[in-house]
């Protein structure tokens, strides 16, 4: 319809004809844009979704590819606009919603559990609502305690939603689209700080299936289950502890509802021991549930108490000198998984 | 009365407006019968509640509150939506779900329209697009975004959401009359204004009496009647629902009516001593069922005998779907996860590729990079 | 200023003339009339909170006493109720709200997220919100998905707030009076099934700790921390239990945020067993913050894997048949019990 | 203009009605001098913000809207509350918080005016009752809970919260605004109306043109005035603050304004294409500070050598406030326990005993006996 880049034509070939080298970010409009392109039920609505930031760039030319209708612009009324996707997705669209932060889904809870999470429950199976809410969580250059929760644990602890929290560009793509194109109402939690990484990204429409963890280092010493943001730095984490002659497994949860306990139990019964890195805080964490739900069957086997790498149980402070000791980071994995070697 | 409230309404005494000229017989009998049953129903349910103890189920009834339902009932097809709050059976019955369903959902068996999961405050009957909830206000929202569905898709239907004046004490109510008034969404909004939300009367609740003259502000077409006269109250939904249909936008009708029966149970409230039994009296002195059977029989359009027949074969249907209810069995299927979440993905399995996950390096430069 | 009898003077006179025999319902009745005596700062806000039938009996006669001002009917806004109770507690006022359903106060999430909780950390400890909040939880007689919501786990995530979940009519006064005269917001969830249930009340005004966990019952063998209408459930088991000489703990947490980990730590310390019993879906629940968090610290010295007593992963079905196989009874805390013991 | 849009603004072109006819010369010098202190601490902090890049706190720079905040800063005594969105240096100043506290703050410093934990959009100053917040609209109810209580106590004080027109899309604004009404609250609502939410502009937000229309249906006063008109601005604030405090109830005021810079940050957003070049430069020419100087300098009631010297007061402040926050110490205060909940709990050690637990008896019929 017009000539401005779609997400995909943006993106830098990479070897592989099939798969390119995409931001996180890009790696999600990619996703909408294709789903949008492969069924005129998709529509995405948020606050300025139809402008050229386009969200930090993930819906950057939708509106001019699938007009202001489908790609629409919403007031500042959280509450109505999850309650008006809710709707639609009753008379079979399959909205999209997004919000520059999960702070301001606050206003929508009604909707989210009051209506979105038991729809398809009291309706008695007879009726579904394939909901999308993305929600973006800030850190870093003082974006404070309004602007920087990351409320998984509270949307895994619902019945009735898939909560997917993507670490890389494949699974943020892959994840998107699984959720637009499932049965379920789905809240995708992205860390706006993996939005510049890039990773190879398959250029067709494909699916990251929820529950499945993936094992994103092989190790055997400790098992170090890692969620959203956390799970690169895990990763280096795991660089380091290599140094030390410590094996560290690195498990992905991808999604914490459903929960892949499976993924992680298997995992430890190898190595026998657990620390799970979270980015949200540590009391109520869905680290405590994957600790709870691995010792309830596997406890015994552990060589050492299981651990948590999480936030304080603070809100988020502003002053940069404030975050740096508020976050924790992979010396802090480092230093917890150490002591369970000591 | 030019100025509409429950005041005037009051101050008016006895209704002697309600007029069958120009009227379909057809359609008025169609009317008188929905209220007739709808009432008998309630009544019926109202009876059993208690002394059996069966249902173990809260339920909202509408006794006095006919006439929005019928009229809805004579203008909704299977295609357009309804949308209503707790307070649900007349809106059940006027989408034309089956009273037996209805009567089993709130015995809690599965023969039920939800498999008994959802009792009489969240009812709903999908495959006649039907819906209901107990949280207050939030249909109305939910309706909207039904009807943007239909606008986006340029379907020929109308949604209409049922609910209680307090539904306009909350916020979301508000951001929804905006947002229908905005994008001219095919929405009716039917406020039966009964003036209480359990014990409260609007005055304790807001600032000034109508909230039809609150919604007009924002943008959006409003009526404001005597929600117990069933022609008018029919008048206006039909024209309000073909607006919305024909691409005219949203309607709001304010309905003031009253209840009869307690605001929850069977058992009056009266003893709280939130209204008084002289308003009570002026208002069943107004039954909306009375005011229309007066005038049917004025024009001769009803005789005793067939008031019998009708009241006959509506107590049959009433006691078959308590046989119905009573004799089915319980729900057995206690498989809570499937239950709340799909195990099936037909549209994704259709449109997805599944990708081997090998692709992913985990030691490209990202990953071990600092700074972010 | 008139002879409407107060919840104090309704309830029966018992043997010690300081403590009388109340229900949990009068003894709130009480609490609230008492706070409201000692202080013309606190008010309660809720929806009918004036009328004879006073929130299940806990508002009963206040109207009388203290006036429609300070009694104060609600609109159905609770977004702003809620925010109007921080605002009156920033002009110092003590306010309680009272919500008949916690589900109800999703609309005023937030105003609990974003404000109430974060006041304190944002001023700097500067300005503070002695806000309580009364939330019912429904249970039974087909109160189905939107009357019966337990989201303690949801408050106990969020830091800046105190939230308490009494099991008796004595640590519903107490706690319901340390909140009210304390220096933050409190969340009080009230299991609708405990009101009738009666207990030595002391008449005066005392308070109960937050974070005190109370050993209801000593035991050798096994922990058993309930919260809420868990907590008779579990006494119940542990009689069952000893007949087949299995000795009991029954520790009542009280309280979720703060959680008294230590206590039990100290108490599986001794029995090396823990069994949680939490009246809500499992997954991200209480229940597994307290095995994880036990298990960090005590892990190692469990006999047998921990194990949690919790509602399915799923809402609240309305039908009677329905929510027996849904609530979990004494009998599945004994069943979970005896199996760390096969 | 008799009708007061941002359309029939643009039309009107350059104002030409601000008179000082009847004003207080004192007055008017201090809210000019409020408006210059203001412009001239936003373009420096716009100034220093990226080359430097050392405060890293988001900010909502106001230059353009300085009106408002000037009224306020005018009207209000200490003893008032005033409640803030994210825009909120204006409303810092206004009630009378030290520069150098704000600027601390937003270098996130041990000596800002929440110890760094805050910044701009979360900036309070408690002593002096002020208050802001960076979700939208959420200040607007809870200054109506402080006005409750200060109704409460029959304190003669007014709350006043400041906000953008797009707070008024959220329910929460509503439900307020009836709250308000209903009781007769001693609240000053401030609508900054700019006509944008970050790029969105009112008609694609809201269906009717101007948010006083329907603040008035909900029943109260409300008042539309071109907001770059100090004195306007400083009339009706003022009129409102005493109604509040006097009993009279509340006002909204819908003052119409522009903002300058970006949404946000110190950079133009002009190139997302969201505003016109002709609106940007049609506003600038009707900038409220030049306006008022207009008038002043026809009076003969400002000459240049007092403005001179008037500037060079203000930038030494400015100075001096930037080289306090550059110079204080970062926060190290890490015990995170302390900052979100009290250690301490003086009333209820006055108040309640501490009652031993062994009064609880394990045994006592109800825990044992069955059926709840
Ligand atoms: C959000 C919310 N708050 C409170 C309630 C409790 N409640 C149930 S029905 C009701 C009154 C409803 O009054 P109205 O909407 O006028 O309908 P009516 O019952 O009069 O038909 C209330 C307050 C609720 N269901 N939802
Ligand atoms: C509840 C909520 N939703 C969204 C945002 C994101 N946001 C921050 S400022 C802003 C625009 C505000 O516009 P307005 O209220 O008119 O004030 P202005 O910025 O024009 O001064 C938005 C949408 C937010 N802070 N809070
Ligand atoms: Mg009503
Ligand atoms: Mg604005």
């Amino acid at each position: 319809m017009n000539s401005t880049p779609t997400a995909d034509q943006t993106c830098e070939a990479a070897v592989p004809p099939a798969v390119r080298k995409c931001s996180y970010a890009e790696a999600i409009g990619q996703g909408l844009a294709q789903a949008m392109e492969l069924s005129d039920r998709v529509c995405v609505l948020g606050q300025l979704v139809d402008y050229k930031p386009g969200v930090f760039g993930t819906t950057t030319g939708l509106v001019e590819k699938f007009g202001p209708d489908r790609v629409q612009d919403f007031a500042v009324a959280e509450s109505a606009m999850t309650a008006a996707a809710i709707g639609a997705a009753i008379a079979g669209m399959r909205p999209v919603l997004i919000h520059h932060r999960l702070d301001f889904m606050l206003y929508s809870m009604d909707a989210i559990v009051n209506w979105l999470s038991l729809w398809r429950f009291k309706s008695n199976n007879a009726s579904a609502l394939p909901v999308v809410i993305r929600a973006i969580v800030g850190k870093g250059w003082g974006q404070g305690p309004q602007h920087s929760k990351s409320l998984h644990a509270w949307f895994a602890h619902l019945p009735g939603l898939r909560v997917a929290v993507p670490a890389t560009a494949f699974d943020a793509k892959g994840l998107l689209l699984e959720s637009i194109f499932g049965e379920d109402p789905a809240i995708i939690i992205e860390h706006r700080s993996l939005f510049g990484l890039s990773d190879n990204v398959p250029s067709r429409p494909y699916r990251v299936r929820y529950g499945k963890a993936v094992v994103r280092r092989k190790g055997k010493h400790v098992t170090l289950v890692a969620i959203g943001i956390m799970v690169p730095l895990a990763l280096r984490a795991a660089v380091q502890l290599a140094a030390q002659s410590i094996d560290v497994e690195v498990i992905d949860l991808r999604t914490v509802s459903p929960l892949d306990i499976d993924s992680v139990c298997e995992s430890v019964a190898k190595t026998g021991r657990l620390v799970v890195a979270d980015p949200a805080w540590c009391t109520g964490s869905v680290a405590a549930e994957v600790i709870a739900a691995v010792c309830e069957r596997e406890g015994r086997n552990l060589k050492a108490n299981p651990g948590r790498v999480c936030l304080p149980d603070s809100h988020t402070p502003m002053s940069s000198a404030l975050e740096e000791a508020y976050y924790p980071n992979e010396d802090s994995i480092v230093n917890r998984i150490v002591t369970q070697f000591q | 009365m030019t100025i509409i409230n429950h005041q005037t309404i009051l101050e008016a005494g006895r209704y002697r407006e309600l007029s069958l000229n120009g009227a379909d017989p057809v359609v008025v009998a169609r009317l008188h019968r929905f209220m007739l049953r709808l009432r008998r129903c309630e009544e019926a349910l109202a009876r059993e509640y208690h002394p059996a103890d069966e249902m173990r189920c809260p339920v909202h009834f509408c006794i006095g509150q006919e006439a929005v339902p019928a009229a809805l009932s004579e203008s909704l097809t299977q295609d357009d939506y309804l949308f209503s709050h707790h307070r649900s059976h007349g809106y059940f019955l006027a989408k034309g779900a089956p009273m037996r369903a209805m009567f089993a959902e709130i015995y809690g068996k599965e023969t039920g329209a939800n498999g008994g999961k959802a009792g009489s405050q969240d009812i709903s009957y999908a495959a006649l697009n039907f819906f209901s909830g107990a949280i207050l206000a939030g249909a109305t929202a939910i309706a909207a975004g039904a009807a943007l569905g239909f606008q986006l898709r340029n379907e020929r239907r109308a949604v209409v959401a049922g609910f209680g004046e307090s539904a306009t004490d909350e916020g979301i109510f508000w951001e929804t009359v905006n947002y229908a008034a905005l994008r001219r969404l095919p929405l009716v909004l039917v406020c039966e204004n009964n003036n209480y939300s359990v014990f409260s009367p609007m005055s304790k609740r807001q600032a000034v009496e109508t909230v039809s003259d609150k919604v007009a502000a924002f943008g959006m077409k409003s009526v404001t009647l005597f929600g117990n006269d069933v022609i008018k109250v029919h008048a206006a939904i039909a024209d309000a629902v073909e607006a919305a249909r024909s691409g005219k936008g949203p309607t709001f009708i304010e309905a003031y009516t009253y209840r009869w029966s307690g605001h929850y149970g069977p058992e009056s409230d009266d003893l709280v001593g939130y209204r008084s039994q002289a308003e009570l009296d002026a208002w069943k002195a107004n039954c909306p069922i009375a005011l229309l059977e007066e005038a049917l029989t004025a024009q001769d359009w009803l005789s005793t005998a067939q008031k019998t027949e009708m009241l006959h074969a509506i107590d049959s249907e009433i006691e078959e779907s308590f046989s119905f209810a009573k004799t089915s069995p319980f729900p057995r299927d206690v498989d809570w996860a499937q239950m709340n979440l799909s195990n099936r993905s037909p549209l994704a399995d259709k449109l997805l590729m599944d990708i081997d996950l090998d692709v992913f390096d985990e030691n490209q430069t990202f990953v071990q990079a600092k700074g972010y």
